[in-house]
């Protein structure tokens, strides 16, 4: 990455750091998102392993400089391999009073703090509940502060461009931007690439956004305001190509992915949820992958549809989040019983009931591997990164097509819309996903066709697709005959039929790698962890056995049934710790499976875990 | 698939759609001439049999697919239009049916056929409507007459009826009709009529429980009655009815005026000419609402049949349209696109 | 609760059924001029405020109850007017009111709607559509225009909408009625006349949502063509519209036919009538159809407004009649009742 | 009673016996399900303990003939204290080949079949599967066999009536049951009354079935057919007014007395479904005791109008069996989250999904206990009996008042339509549930009122029902500010309400009675059930220690949270056996809670245990 000529080198005195935490928090319509995006998107170019962690109110524009309507963007970037976006933020740039008060909290002591002043008159003081500015007196005495009106700054840049006093004040987070570009060695370049083709429809917001930008940086350069510049060197990462990636998208790839490794199509049936939506939208624009987005009238719909999809024989699949996979609880029991392959992805957030739409948790756990009437085994899988979205989504695909089942995957809103580097894999190396549809395979055609005859390793049955001559059957959500699946009443058959069920879920048990391991055999402590913990409790665990505990940590990717790994290493740890963002759920089912008596470390705020949360639970239990 | 008459279409008889279960239904059932009718009808459209999928949701009516031998899907309670519309989309070579009763139909499911109804999904759509929850022993249904006395209103409900073809023609259904069970001939006609329209079509098909809602529709089908009570509703051709074709209806303002030809033979010409392709769906609710009256006779027939781009065709078009424009997916290409850097 | 006009009636301000909770919409949200006039409405209806249960259902529009000082219920996705059916069952002098959203009434919710308009329970329904889902960030509704490209419909959308008004009249909705947020007058108006009526009372309101589908409504908004798009539906009076009202419509067969007036004085006469009590709903429907042609003005108004028995009262009416028959339930009596023997 | 006058006592031999278990089985139209319900009124009329199980297909009138529509009713009368409704039947009674077929082999050996002839034609047989009549040869060797036409006898009974022929052969069971009555010394009165009430609209059906009635008693006493007539003495019930009772029956009557003891009306928002249907059916011609009964359109209108009504101050309730409940899911968190009371019950039916409709399971616990997305505690408690059905409506209703909290109650199809005589309480014994809505007290009116704010002892919430002034307050499902009830996305505020919501849930496990315990405190085994089980768990056990084996049984009424007392028990003991209609789902939670390895007995066949299958595992763990 060469420098941009806008950006000359300044002349303070330079510390390079092996990471940063950076917070940027303003006003729902400050562009927060935004900025940090494209910050993030700087930091990768340059080499940086990164995480980021969005944080916005449910509202689309909760009232301008009200607590409500703060929204943040958190961001680490580093010269080291790192896991999570970072515990207590280095840096907050503050665009206003309110965005000051909801975030103060977290900054580090002696951190660095940005304030925009203009932000800070008497209306956005009031609504922030200050009595009187903090930026009087010593409130903030424990932090380096850096005040600035970027409000009246950013006028000034865009003076004679014609813009009305609104308009040029939306550009303000470019000025912040550009202010941390400088400060943290940072090339325009990026950023100016995307607003030129972002804005391509018009010119004077592209002119508008570019001089704010520059004026930012150039202002940081001139004034005397920083005595250091920083750089954060790339970290070294293994060698390949790289881009940034955010859950959701990831999940969205993974399942082209999968289209292309089965040779099937893909149906999506989704109503709109958070934090689900956007992979409904991003699956809608690849319809030259021969995708079918369908958003149906309800969850219940989008679900069927999607069983509909898969007995026809595409890949049927449907997205949504906790209050969504409520209502699919009745279909996902037909799915069971009718044993066709669906992925069903929740995308976890707070709950209970509407609970907290944008934010993130795991306490989706019991629904997904218990939460059905009857009998009702699902494999349950879950992703543990933005980048594993990919790969969580294949193998989710993998089991519905090759054990004719439903399965879930489950994501969470932090790991959703948060982002890291991805090193690309090429899809030459990723394995094939076999599919056989009966009577397509140039078998001959049986007098009597068996829909419930099963596949003696798998235990799966055949799936014969409409349109497939003398494979004319009836299936439907009534018990059905062993072998013929015509309905059955009969209760030996019943039993056989349900112990069938759970016997050829609970093969995928020995079906999946071992769960991912990490520190020595013989460790005092395990730290067991499933989906969106991964990267908190890598990062613990490996600065506990820095210090010299002896830990490790074990996490689920095959998350129900338990893999055939997992009980030897807890039966052999002396302790076992779980962190998870619930009050305990994967902690009851590991205590029902193993009798193992395993600490709960529960966290339900709708955020995730700290690195340092977890490392202090580790410390007090060596 | 739409109905073909090439020289290649396979030629079936009733019995090559009859399956090998057997049929659950009371004896004496309205559905036993519902289902020999639809057999017979899937026999003459030159479909090969493996390309038809019927769905069906919960209740005796839904048990339908079990007895043909086509592809059958009976599936949970009211959710047949939202699965078909799936079949459908992943594979528009089929032609797919659903199955329904008035609970499942218009209880539970009335959102998801709304929506089919709407979006114009080419699937055949037959209701049987006996007015009552027949599966589940008899409680009243939306369908159900106020007033009726069931298991559930031992007082009698208090609820107004929804009317199946008044909810298709606002739902925009392209093509809405309705008949009876008994009336076999007529009831073939309408449901071929249906599987030869290219989109959402719905059939009302009143049919009798004789075990929970006996004779509901007896003054409509009696032998007797039948000629007085049936206003065959013909494209093109006046609304008459009665024994010689003696009554008949003409527009007074918007509503309709009954008019005796017996005695005002010179009000022939007023009579209003059945327009089945009056697109706002006045027409149909206007003849629809006749039933209300029980001094009236019960229009049947095709009260609707519109020719418009089926929902299916439309998302595949985008699919085609994308394909021919940014060529078919490559994931390579995609996985690599947007900004990355190399190590 | 009906409303009371008796010298006992609390007067009220809009300033009563303000909350303290601070309002979550985005600047600008057509929400806001409904809020306004709501608050107005509810403090002239003479009714105590604690007596008003506000229930909704998920969407911005569904934030509604938290701004109004009345008890508030802001419930799950769709299902507002089931919840409202209870409490009005449960406390039939309750002033009920529902308001949702075209997603969350006609996508998730259509079911309930269908049901509770049917049932004419004794709800006042606000509907705030702005063809989006503004909440979740801007995906196309039940309500929006084919080919509408949003966040999920990159390539436009392929459904035909749903005429809420069209659904809730074939739903046999008692009282069926249009305005416009920024329609002050008409909209205080409209919604008046449904607080006034008794029965379920459906009001679609056009709201603007200007992040995501700014300008829907605009041609009909815009001071400029307001006059000419809007087609005001008075009861008796005939339909007539424009600069001047130089414009009208007449009945010809089962349809509208436009008549300049200017050009043909001659005409008036020939104008329809608007009778918002026809009860077929032939009429809603027919005036109704206008909008479908961008030439034509938007009927705003009260398409239907029928007096008939609601559900709640008839469902109180039964446990009356329960009670004065057999005397209120004596739990020992039934306990004991029936066979018994004694050891 | 007195023996009516057309029973005039046979001069066969006598044998006294003090149990007899009898199965009725036909064709669905044979009219079994009356037969047998009648039989068992006139047994609980003499003063014996009974059980009964019916048992009869989805379909409503399944083909003639056919295995598929065979419906049978076991009964089983003594003259001591049973529990079930027995395991082999000693008599049979077949009206068809397909009846024979069905049930013949549970048939204890030497036991007593009666078999109508005239449903064994060319006809009868090919639709059973049977290639030649099984009356003639061996094939019944093992049975003592009675083998009457009953078609003719009942024809003939009818001549000169001028039924048709159909009409006339509906009557047959009719006769079956005389030729029962006199078999087993029952009077005809109760039956005969019974006749002339139903069909008091219609003299010549009253006619004809007292004509078959009577003419079966007299065949029976007049031919040779029997060498042995049995009588069953009465049990030694305790004192007091005795009803035969359905468990939906009771359940209903339940909720009405829960209504008459907390004062509040009752509101039922229910969607007809098997095998709960029939609560709705009792309690809407309950409209005199002020019962709203409202079906509504599915079954989320169901339970959503139930929250209504409740929070507008009535008991909102709402019926259903396991796919109804998946529907209500979503609800249910959001009656979490409002924390207002509700009670659902799940008449529990097979699943998974549709399932076996008519028949039995316990498999929908999973689903009550956990699942739902988000944390979202509900108490779950369940019915032994079906009269214990009527206590435990009234402890639900109690529960969700008092802790202001939906409460799932557990039935299932077993005990919802089998009957056994219940001992009637006084109405004025039971005790009060206490309602004391907010600003109905005379307190003065708050100037802030906190709809939020908590009841120290229960950490239920004020309940303030629309219509109060000065009490206006709005809720929903976004997470709630602590006592203010606004809408809070507070990290720390959304774990403080989750864990509240958890510790309220929680107390109820000291607010309850401790668990049932039979046996030695200090037994070596400790068979532990739940719901409908507890009759076969306390035969079995009875059976075991009066074989002098170490056993103790525990029953849960709440089953969740588990009560303070059961720890202990669990704990004390050398092994724990729990049976259960499923694949061990108590099992599952026991496990997770007390760390015990306790042994599963899962039984997944759509009907109940017999106490020997339980005495055979317990015999074999000792
Ligand atoms: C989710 C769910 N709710 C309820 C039921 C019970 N149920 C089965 S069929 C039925 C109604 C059937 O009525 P209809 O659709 O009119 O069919 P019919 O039996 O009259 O043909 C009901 C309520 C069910 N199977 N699933
Ligand atoms: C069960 C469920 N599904 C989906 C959602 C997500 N959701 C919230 S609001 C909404 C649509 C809102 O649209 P509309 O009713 O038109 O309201 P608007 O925001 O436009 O006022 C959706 C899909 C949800 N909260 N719950
Ligand atoms: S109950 Fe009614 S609808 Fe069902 S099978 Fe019997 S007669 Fe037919
Ligand atoms: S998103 Fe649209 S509907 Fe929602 S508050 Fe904003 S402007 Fe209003
Ligand atoms: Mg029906
Ligand atoms: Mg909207």
């Amino acid at each position: 990455m060469s420098q941009s000529d806008s950006a000359v080198r300044p002349t303070r005195k330079v510390e390079t750091l092996d990471q940063v935490v950076i917070r940027f928090a303003g006003d729902s319509g400050d562009g927060m998102q935004l900025t940090g995006s494209q910050f993030t998107n700087t930091a990768a170019l340059m080499g940086n392993d990164l995480a980021t962690l969005p944080d916005f109110p449910a509202e689309i524009r909760a009232p301008a400089g009200t607590l409500a309507g703060v929204s943040g963007f958190q961001l680490r970037f580093s010269s080291y391999d790192i896991h999570t976006p970072g515990d207590a933020p280095d840096v907050l740039v503050a665009m206003n009073a309110a965005a000051l008060k909801v975030n103060l909290g977290d900054l580090r002591a002696g951190g660095l703090l940005i304030v925009n002043t203009g932000g800070f008159g008497k209306k956005e003081l009031d609504m922030a509940g200050y009595p009187k500015s903090p930026l009087e007196g010593d409130a903030l005495r424990a932090y380096r502060v850096v005040a600035v009106d970027l409000n009246d700054l950013t006028k000034r840049a865009l003076e004679g461009l014609g813009l009305s006093m609104k308009e040029a004040l939306r550009c303000k987070n470019f000025f912040a931007l550009g202010v941390c570009c400088w400060l943290f060695s940072r090339p325009l370049d990026p950023t100016e690439t995307w607003i030129k083709s972002k804005f391509a429809k018009n010119e004077q917001m592209v002119e508008a956004n570019l001089r704010v930008l520059r004026a930012g940086f150039n202002f940081a350069d001139t004034t005397e305001l920083f005595q250091t510049v920083y750089e954060v060197p790339p970290a070294a990462m293994p060698k390949g190509t790289y881009r940034n990636v955010m859950g959701n998208e990831a999940l969205s790839m993974g399942f082209l992915a999968a289209s292309e490794l089965s040779g099937l199509e893909i149906f999506l049936g989704s109503y709109p949820i958070t934090p689900a939506s956007d992979i409904l939208h991003t699956l809608a624009a690849y319809k030259n992958f021969g995708v079918t987005t369908f958003q149906a009238e309800d969850e219940i719909a989008a679900i069927t549809s999607a069983i509909g999809a898969s007995y026809a024989g595409k890949i049927g699949m449907t997205t949504t989040s906790g209050p969504g996979v409520a209502l699919k609880t009745e279909a996902l029991g037909l799915a069971v019983s009718l044993e066709l392959p669906l992925v069903l992805v929740n995308v976890q957030r707070g709950g209970p009931s509407t609970g907290l739409p944008t934010k993130t948790e795991q306490a989706d756990l019991f629904q997904a591997v218990l939460g059905r009437n009857g009998e009702a085994p699902i494999p349950v899988i879950a992703a543990a990164s933005p980048s594993d979205c990919f790969y969580a989504a294949i193998e989710a695909v993998r089991l519905a097509i090759r054990y004719m089942t439903p399965v879930i995957l489950l994501s969470d809103g932090y790991i959703a819309n948060g982002s890291e580097p991805w090193l690309l894999p090429k899809v030459a190396d990723l394995p094939k996903i076999e599919v056989r549809f009966a009577g397509q395979n140039g078998e001959p055609t049986p007098a009597n066709f068996l829909p419930y005859l099963r596949d003696e390793k798998t235990l799966a049955r055949p799936w014969a697709v409409p349109g497939t001559p003398g494979y004319e059957h009836r299936i439907g959500g009534i018990e059905k005959a062993d072998k013929t699946g015509s309905i059955s009443y009969d209760a030996e058959n019943h039993e056989r039929m349900c112990k069938l069920r759970q016997e050829k879920v609970n093969r995928i048990a020995s079906d999946c790698p071992p769960p991912e391991f990490e520190g020595d055999e013989d460790a005092d402590l395990v730290v067991l962890g499933w989906g969106s913990t991964h990267g908190a409790i890598t990062g613990a665990v490996r600065q506990a056995r820095a210090k010299g505990l002896s830990v490790a940590r074990c996490h689920l990717r095959h998350v129900w049934p338990f893999p055939v790994g997992l009980g030897p290493i807890l039966k052999r740890a002396k302790k076992v710790l779980i962190p998870e963002m619930n009050l305990g759920q994967l902690w009851r089912l590991v205590r029902s499976e193993y009798l193992v008596d395993a600490i709960s470390l529960p966290k339900v705020q709708g955020r995730p875990f700290t690195s340092s949360e977890i490392l202090e639970k580790i410390q007090s239990l060596s | 698939m739409t109905p073909t008459t090439e020289a290649t279409a396979p030629t079936y008889t009733k019995k090559d759609f009859e399956s090998d279960q057997t049929i659950r239904w009371c004896p004496g059932c309205g559905d036993y001439a519902i289902l020999a009718t639809v057999q017979s009808v899937l026999a003459g459209l030159g479909i090969p049999r493996e390309e038809f999928a019927v769905v069906s949701g919960i209740g005796c009516s839904s048990r339908f697919p079990y007895y043909l031998s086509t592809y059958g899907f009976h599936s949970i309670h009211g959710r047949a239009p939202a699965i078909a519309t799936g079949v459908k989309l992943a594979n528009p070579k089929l032609s797919v049916w659903v199955v329904t009763g008035d609970g499942d139909g218009l209880s539970i499911g009335g959102n998801h056929l709304l929506h089919v109804l709407r979006r114009n999904v080419d699937l055949k759509i037959l209701m049987f409507n006996n007015r009552i929850y027949g599966l589940t022993k008899g409680q009243y249904s939306p369908t159900s007459e106020q007033g009726k006395v069931t298991k559930s209103t031992p007082y009698g409900s208090v609820d107004n009826p929804v009317d199946p073809v008044n909810f298709a023609l606002a739902a925009g259904a392209t093509f809405v009709a309705r008949s009876v069970d008994v009336f076999r001939q007529h009831l073939s006609d309408t449901v071929a009529a249906a599987a030869m329209h290219r989109g959402a079509a719905f059939v009302e098909i009143y049919q009798n429980c004789n075990i929970f809602n006996d004779g509901a529709f007896e003054s409509l089908t009696a032998k007797a009655t039948r000629e007085e009570k049936a206003l065959y509703l013909e494209h093109g051709q006046p609304l008459r009815y009665g024994p010689e074709k003696s009554m008949g209806f003409a527009l007074k303002g918007a509503s309709l005026e009954k008019i005796d030809l017996k005695q005002h033979p010179e009000r022939e010409k007023d009579l209003l000419i059945w327009d089945q392709e009056e697109p706002s769906g006045t027409l149909g609710m206007l003849a629809n609402h006749l039933p209300k009256d029980p001094a009236n006779p019960v229009p049947l027939g095709i009260f609707r049949r519109l020719e418009k781009p089926t929902f299916d065709a439309g998302m595949r078009a985008q699919i085609d349209a994308a394909r021919a424009k940014r060529g078919p997916g490559n994931l390579e290409k995609l996985l690599y696109s947007g900004t990355t850097w190399t190590v």
